[in-house]
């Protein structure tokens, strides 16, 4: 299905990451948002705010984020597109939502701009630090897909795959975009409306009595259905059958929640989209996401200029985690370089699945900043020196990390 | 909980909706069946939630009448309470109240464990018709399990209201009280000797507290702008003909037979 | 000038003259000290300081009554009024060991 | 006023630099002026004022405690010398209850912003009041969300303009003395910035009230909610307050609506009486150490 | 310091894990509760309550789990040991606040009886579903100290050793019941008071007007001080630096964030306990935590009794994670077989640090497992016979399931 | 490639000085410009900086390594930002607001009174316009007509023509100062 000339804004624009992902989100027919003001994250709320009535989009800001989570899964099940903006602290707010949300398989899309953590921390410079909070953040067993956009641009095209994505696979998206890409501006080119493909609900069409809300079609996605059709829906977020009634037998729990992650991990193929280069020859490989990845580039040509094979792969969609490519690639190379605005996240499932094959060097950095493309450039040719096979991350220690603790650094007192 | 079904059952057909563009948000587990034959949509949100997952659904397709049930006496979902009676969003909201309350059962309660009632029991319960009026609430009624037709009433009443209406319903709790204490009895018997219905009361004078009658009836009933009035007026003042009033139905979706609206 | 009367009280009662300080590099220069000051005793200065605002100036140190209303409505604690001592030079400075 | 002149040629004198000590240093962090808050914004003169109150109220410093929540007036914790805690998005009134019912000999001040306690500290602003906890609410209300930029508040009037608002706010706005009251503050009041000298007085009679305490003190932003709206500066939201406001103490709270630029009711509108949460409390324990004997 | 007679119940006692629970935080010297009532958590406040009044311990019932942990955070200032108790969904909710909680260093305890998730799951059903939340659900970096009782008795010593890791460490420990443990009564032997040693809080001591709340010590943690005692300090969930002012450079970042990780990384080794038996033959070992272990127990002894060389390491603290104990065994063992009650969550921690020399074996949900070994015992004979190492977790399908 | 930074307090317009120049290389001159941002810790009051970086080619690493070019309106931005800034390159300044060091190496200083000429025009808050046509005139990195086009749509429409104005105030004062 082609997106609605009316909701595209055709045309080249010299905007933010937050409000190219605005308006990536209505171009996909997003009719729906909550939210809550949040630094750094307001700018894409605001964006759709303004853009929103004239497009017959709705938003509301609601009065916090756990109001905004159960606003955007009610109004995803009365039929619309819908998704909801925030930070860090919102987030681990809106946990238990997003639970219920992957529980009842509503699609829905959270923008997620990272900012420095933990707590309030810094709310306006950046972190990658709840990369694991998205996947592992609500209590119980589920999936969610992640990803993690590095330009204005890609917030536009991803925000637009991020729905595609939350409507056929029935589930949350998060876009795991952070503080730096968000108030980045650069040039983005929005397309026509016709060269947009969007992504129809998947809705139940037949007599309301064969409609069971959880009866999965051979992709293991069930039909969709909304309020008021008459389908005397029952959907609750305690574990049910196909038809919705809560069970108390274990049997069933098992079979649903594992359907629940199935879904995702039976078509992680189709889901999982990564970008290589020059990994086919390469001594080391570094693994990056998001703006980090951006960042890596500098180290990487300071690496090449000294004459080490560096390749890079970069995430686009973090979760789900591309286990089988990594394991392949740590048989192929010597290490893998991991540089992350943290203290060491996605680094942990890089090192799990390399399997002892490749060393893996951790280049962390605390957040309210990015690394130092020195430090990478560092780490790499650490990496592909080192003969020895080493258990475990390697922690590369900064620069920053010197100045602060071993070079006399003051802070005010 | 069975006489609160029954009396949405009754409320529904008197007010002559229809049932199918009913959505029953709550955070209350009702069982299967009982959905069915009230031939409602019903979502089981997590707890205190409801109101806030039912203005997703009124604002998604303004075409639903929403009506939020809460149970957990709106310890976490106060908030959502408070906020959703200042925009008047179109609501129906069913506040279950099942306080454990000094007189009942006669057992003296500071050996009760704070831990199964809503409220501490040295706590002061709300006033909830006080409250929702004080934030906005366009209709806002009492009555306990026993006043049936009554409730039926009023829930009729304020399915045609527009803007956010609260019925607190005084009834027996969920199963753990039953469990512990077996006092449903004991408790419809305390609505039948200590309900006193007094119509229009000031909200203000309807506290519970223990030593007086419990005050039942229909306190609050007037009209504000709902959410989606003042979304529309001001949008169009502003906007123009650049906008088109969320809920009515576009040329578009007429033309391509879009009902949902 | 031969007064027609002296006031019975005149050498008790000794109108308290306030002193005013200004910590200059505070002041975001919002006015409400010069606005509300029922003396006009101050005024706005062309000077910026060092967060490019116009601080005021003390322009009329000898009406100030000490009624502290610039001290509370500075949003910037960067006003405040002590009692001028007699005898001493109507300077705006004053020792701060004397005030600990 | 003095508008900024900046030609009139006048040659005027050097501003000697005041080297006194400021008389609010023993209650202030000095070392931290000067603040983030922008030019004429009132939270400051709210600091003030609560400061003279404190001193006023004759309250032991070491014995108060101050608890803020997150934007502007989430700051005010971070510039009152006092055990401060600068805590979470709308959570200060719970981290103070934590404190005083662990320690009742603590008076806590939560001080906060319209939108951390009326938006997303709703539940606790009105549980906390029905429990009637012991402590004093400072809300400061500048009808927006500053520290993000400017976005609608639940105390925004209708129509008014902020950035997710951009054509006129649809949500009616709070009335915080008629929540307070109808969820069971046993003081209610409220005052404008230029109101300091009364608004002293009120933060002096508060903190020697036992129970939920709140003061709404309106404020004016310049930098968001008067530019967003085209109200001039912050000098001119005083001259409106001055013009606008009318004092009527013991006024029914359901009177108390402010809607965009009209008249602003102020005063003390509840001074009642209600057993507080630690009483109820210490009689539930009687009763139950007498059960047990 | 040993601990306050007041609250310790010696003797011996048929009392649940959720009692159990209660009982030793009361020996522990906890003597705030902040609660909401939840299911399966309740009886743990309920015991808390009825208990209280003698003590002397103190107790709130706030509005919701956002707010109680709130409260937790600000009664642990003021001196109190504090701690509050919730299941899945509260804990969700809590997640906000367990990042104060770090940032501001404040030690809390927080028992976690997990339930069946996501979403309302099933309340009344053990899971062990929370592990991997436990560790990362708060946004930021952090770590975070969780233990993993199997038994009442469990229940009670780890509640010890829960607030004595939040006192040393200044940080929030999380003691990951679940619903299995929690209602399971056993024999829970309370000992004197006198031998319960516990970790007092670590006072700062210096002049009043000198004194950082964060200024740390050699080993990363700062002394704390309490609220009322003329400090008069000022503490932030911003990035702080040790006066606890907010500053919002990198550097600061650096300065304030990395400890905070570290003093966990840096003593984990102090930190990490596990149980072990049987592993100086084992061919295969069973990795497991809290209820499920007494299924692995029980499948080691059935399969040694069969000739199979089996051995159990049992994970009392869950994180920091054992990380050297399990690359160690890795190297010299054909396989591990983790049972947990979730669909995979502590085997992926597992897998990584066995560095790719053994073959890991994962039985999802092997919630009917807790008293139901064969599922185990098919796959422990499995895991005999692979010959090869296969790359990651070889899942496998169980009857329960 | 040129890196620039915009560096002065909040509410200077700091960043939109950042934007309105990149978009005028990147839309209007068809060249790539990345323009990132960093605030302090308050939105406003506290120091603020955009950093912009202008290629032919597409800007990869978005950030500055070595300034040439540093716009510095307050003395906090200057203090934090000048050693960055290449031995070669340009300083345009607010000369009421920045006290600078002796310049390093072959570095050039353009001050202005920026500020000064804002509140003469009217509103102090165009005085970053009134520094971005002294940066068009001195910096040479974007063309005249090219930010002439990117104002009016990067400003509030009934502030076009006092920012259009402040423009030229502070164009023209470049060009005569070049001139001398």
């Amino acid at each position: 299905m082609k997106a609605n000339p009316k909701d595209v804004l055709t045309g080249t624009y010299y905007i933010d990451g937050d409000v190219a992902c605005g308006y990536g989100a209505l171009a996909a027919g997003c009719k729906f948002v909550a939210g809550y003001p949040i630094t750094p994250s307001t700018e894409a709320f605001e964006a759709m705010c303004r853009r929103g009535p004239q497009v017959g989009a709705v938003f509301i800001q609601m009065e916090d984020e756990l109001g905004s989570m159960a606003a955007v899964i009610g109004a995803a099940w009365s039929g619309v597109k819908s998704m909801t903006i925030t930070s860090g602290p919102g987030y681990s707010l809106m946990q238990e939502n997003i639970g219920f949300g992957a529980m009842v398989e509503t699609p829905f899309v959270l923008l997620n701009i990272q900012r420095g953590g933990p707590s309030t921390g810094v709310p306006t410079k950046t972190g990658q630090a709840d990369m694991m909070q998205s996947r592992w953040g609500s209590h119980g067993d589920y999936e969610i897909i992640a990803i993690a956009p590095e330009s204005p641009q890609e917030m536009f095209d991803y925000a637009i795959k991020a729905f595609n994505l939350a409507e056929k696979y029935r589930c949350p998206v998060m876009i795991m975009s952070d503080e730096c890409v968000g108030h980045m501006t650069e040039k983005v080119v929005i397309p026509e409306a016709d060269k947009i493909e969007v992504e129809p609900r998947r809705l139940f069409k037949g007599p309301a009595a064969e409609y069971a809300p959880y009866k999965p079609d051979p992709d293991l996605v069930p039909k969709m259905a909304k309020a008021g059709d008459g389908l005397k829906l029952y959907i609750t977020g305690l574990v049910h059958d196909e038809r919705g009634y809560p069970v108390k037998n274990e049997d069933y729990k098992a079979a649903y929640v594992r359907r629940l992650i199935d879904k995702i991990k039976r078509n992680k193929d189709k889901i999982i989209e990564i970008r290589e280069e020059a990994v086919d020859d390469a001594d080391v490989v570094v693994v990056s996401y998001g703006i980090s990845s951006r960042v890596a580039i500098k180290g990487v040509e300071i690496a090449r200029e000294n004459g080490i094979k560096v390749g890079t792969l970069r995430l686009v969609t973090v979760w789900p985690f591309p286990d089988e490519r990594i394991t392949e690639l740590a048989r192929k190379v010597k290490a893998f370089v991991v540089p992350e605005i943290n203290y060491g996240q996605i680094v942990f499932d890089v090192a799990r699945c390399s399997h002892g094959h490749a060393n893996v060097v951790l280049v962390p950095h605390g957040g309210a900043g990015v690394h130092n493309p020195n430090d990478i450039a560092d780490a790499i040719e650490y990496a592909a020196k080192e003969k020895k096979k080493i258990q475990g991350v390697v922690e590369h220690k900064t620069r920053l990390e010197k100045l602060v603790f071993e070079g006399g650094y003051k802070l005010k007192e | 909980m069975n006489s609160l079904i029954s009396a949405l059952h009754k409320g529904i057909d008197k007010s002559g909706i229809d049932r199918t563009k009913i959505s029953v948000p709550s955070d209350i587990p009702f069982v299967p069946g009982v959905i069915k034959e009230l031939g409602v949509d019903y979502f089981q949100t997590p707890r205190g939630r409801a109101i806030a997952f039912g203005t997703g659904l009124k604002l998604g397709n303004p075409g639903l009448k929403v009506i939020p049930v809460v149970g957990d006496l709106m310890t976490l979902g106060g908030n959502h309470f408070v906020h959703g009676g200042r925009r008047n969003m179109e609501l129906l909201v069913l506040c279950v109240n099942n306080f454990i309350y000094k007189k009942i059962g006669g057992k003296p309660t500071p050996s009760m464990p704070a831990a199964f009632s809503p409220y501490s029991t040295f706590e002061e319960p709300f006033n909830f018709p006080h409250l929702g009026n004080s934030c906005g609430a366009v209709y806002t009624a009492r009555w306990t399990a026993l006043h049936t037709e009554e409730l039926a009433q009023s829930i009729s009443e304020a399915l045609h209201k527009r803007g956010l209406s609260m019925i607190e319903v005084l009834a027996p709790g969920p199963d753990y009280y039953r469990d512990i204490n077996d006092i449903e009895s004991d408790i419809l018997q305390f609505y039948y000797e200590n309900a006193v219905v007094k119509n229009n009361e000031d909200p203000r004078n309807v506290a519970i507290t223990p030593d007086e009658k419990i005050m039942v009836g229909k306190f609050t009933d007037k009209e504000r702008p709902t959410f989606i009035d003042s979304y529309n007026v001001q949008h169009s003042k502003i906007l123009k003909d650049k906008f088109t009033p969320h809920g009515t139905v576009s040329q578009e979706q007429k033309a391509s037979g879009d009902k949902n609206v | 000038m031969k007064l027609w009367r002296k006031p019975l009280d005149s050498d008790k009662i000794k109108i308290i003259r306030g002193e005013i300080h200004i910590i200059k590099d505070r002041c975001k220069g919002c006015s409400f000290c010069v606005e509300y000051c029922p003396k006009e005793v101050l005024e706005m200065s062309e000077e910026f300081n060092a967060k490019g605002y116009h601080p005021p100036y003390v322009k009329k140190p000898d009406d100030c009554v000490e009624c502290h209303l610039c001290e509370m409505l500075c949003p910037e604690f960067s006003i405040f009024v002590t009692v001028k001592k007699e005898d001493e030079k109507p300077v705006t400075v004053a020792s701060g060991e004397e005030q600990t | 006023m003095a508008e900024q002149k900046t030609t009139t040629g006048v040659v005027k004198p050097e501003i000697p630099e005041a080297d006194v000590i400021h008389p609010m240093e023993n209650l202030l962090r000095m070392d931290r002026m000067p603040h983030i808050w922008c030019s004429s914004c009132g939270i400051g003169i709210a600091v003030t004022a609560f400061t003279a109150a404190l001193e006023k109220a004759k309250m032991d410093p070491n014995m108060v405690s101050i608890v803020s929540g997150i934007g502007c007036t989430g700051r005010v914790a971070g510039y009152v010398k006092l055990d401060s805690f600068h805590t979470t998005h709308g959570r200060p009134i719970a981290f103070g209850t934590g404190i005083r019912v662990a320690n009742p000999n603590i008076k806590v001040v939560v001080f906060s912003g319209d939108g951390d306690l009326i938006a997303i500290g709703g539940n606790h602003f009105i549980h906390a009041a029905r429990r009637n906890i012991d402590m004093l609410v400072v809300c400061v209300n500048n009808f927006i969300y500053a520290m993000t930029g400017g976005q609608v508040a639940p105390t925004t009037p209708l129509a008014a303009y902020a950035t997710t608002s951009p054509y006129g706010c649809v949500e009616p706005p709070f009335n915080i003395p008629y929540l307070a009251e109808s969820s069971g503050a046993v003081y209610v009041a409220r005052w404008t910035a230029l109101h300091v000298r009364r608004l002293t007085n009120s933060l002096a009679e508060a903190l020697q009230k036992k129970g939920f305490s709140v003061v709404e003190v309106i404020s004016p932003c310049a930098m968001y909610y008067s530019r967003i709206n085209r109200l001039g500066d912050g000098l001119d939201m005083m001259r409106f307050y001055h013009d606008n406001v009318e004092i009527r103490h013991g006024e029914d709270t359901k009177n108390l609506d402010i809607g965009f630029q009209t008249k602003i009711i102020c005063g003390k509108f509840v001074d009642r009486e209600r057993p507080t949460y630690m009483e109820r409390y210490s009689q539930w324990l009687t009763e139950v150490k007498g059960a047990k004997k | 310091m040993k601990t306050d007679p007041k609250g310790v119940l010696t003797g011996s006692h048929e009392l649940s894990g959720n009692h159990a629970c209660a009982e030793g935080a009361f020996a522990a010297g906890c003597r705030f509760l902040g609660c909401y009532p939840i299911v399966p958590a309740l009886e743990i406040s309920q015991r808390f309550l009825e208990r209280a009044p003698a003590v002397g311990a103190t107790f709130i019932q706030m509005e919701d789990e956002v707010s109680v942990l709130a409260a937790v955070l600000g009664a642990s200032w003021t001196g109190k040991r504090s701690m509050t108790v919730t299941s899945g969904p509260g804990l969700s909710l809590m997640m906000e606040h367990l990042g104060l909680g770090v940032m501001l260093e404040t030690p809390c305890v927080i028992v976690d009886v997990q339930m069946v998730g996501p979403g309302l799951g099933i309340p009344t059903r053990p899971s062990q579903g929370d592990m991997m939340q436990s560790r990362w659900g708060s946004h930021g970096d952090y770590e975070i100290v969780a233990l993993a009782p199997s038994s009442p008795q469990e229940m009670f010593d780890f509640m010890i050793k829960a607030f004595n890791f939040s006192e040393r460490y200044r940080i929030p420990v999380a003691v990951m019941s679940d619903e299995y443990v929690a209602h399971l009564v056993e024999r829970v032997v309370i000992p004197p008071a006198d031998a319960i040693e516990l970790v007092p809080r670590r006072y700062y001591k210096g002049r009043k007007d000198n004194y950082l709340p964060f200024k740390r010590d050699k080993d990363f943690v700062p002394p704390m001080v309490d609220i009322g005692k003329g400090y008069r300090f000022h503490v932030t969930g911003l990035t702080h630096d040790n006066r606890g002012y907010p500053i919002m450079f990198e550097e600061c970042q650096e300065y304030n964030v990395h400890p905070l990780v570290r003093k966990i990384r840096h003593f984990a080794d102090e930190i990490v306990e596990v149980q072990e038996s049987n592993l100086d033959d084992a061919e295969v070992i069973l990795v497991s935590y809290g209820a499920t272990s007494r299924a692995a127990r029980k499948a080691m002894e059935e399969a040694r009794k069969s000739g199979i060389k089996v051995g159990s390491l049992k994970l009392v603290t869950v994180w920091p994670f054992p990380e050297k104990r399990v690359a160690e065994l890795a190297k010299r063992v054909k396989a591990f077989v983790v049972p947990e009650m979730n669909f995979g969550q502590i085997v992926l921690e597992v897998e990584r640090c066995s560095y790719g020399a053994a073959n890991v074996f994962f039985i999802p949900h092997g919630e009917k497992g807790v008293e139901y070994t064969e599922d185990i015992q098919a796959v422990i004979k499995r895991a005999v016979q692979e010959k090869n190492i296969k790359d990651g977790v070889i899942e496998c399908v169980s009857k329960g399931v | 490639m040129s890196e620039i930074r915009f560096a002065g307090y909040g509410g200077q317009g700091i960043i939109r000085s950042g934007i309105i120049a990149g978009k005028a290389a990147s839309i209007y001159d068809n060249k790539h410009a990345t323009m990132s941002q960093s605030f302090g810790p308050e939105a406003r009051g506290g120091a603020c900086s955009s950093q912009l970086v202008v290629s032919d080619s597409k800007v990869l690493y978005p950030y500055i390594t070595v300034a040439d070019i540093l716009v510095a309106m307050s003395q906090e931005g200057y203090d934090k930002f000048e050693p960055e800034l290449s031995e070669n390159g340009m300083l345009l300044m607010d000369e009421d607001l920045v006290k600078p060091k002796p310049p390093r190496g072959t570095m050039k200083v353009y001050p202005i009174p920026a500020t000064r000429f804002a509140e003469q025009l009217g509103n102090k808050i165009v005085a970053n316009v009134v520094m971005l046509g002294f940066f068009t005139a001195v910096a040479d990195v974007v063309t005249y007509d090219a930010m002439k086009k990117a104002i009016p749509s990067s400003v509030p429409e009934k502030a076009v023509d006092l920012n259009l104005k402040a423009f030229d105030r502070g164009y023209e004062y470049g060009k005569e100062l070049l001139q001398k």
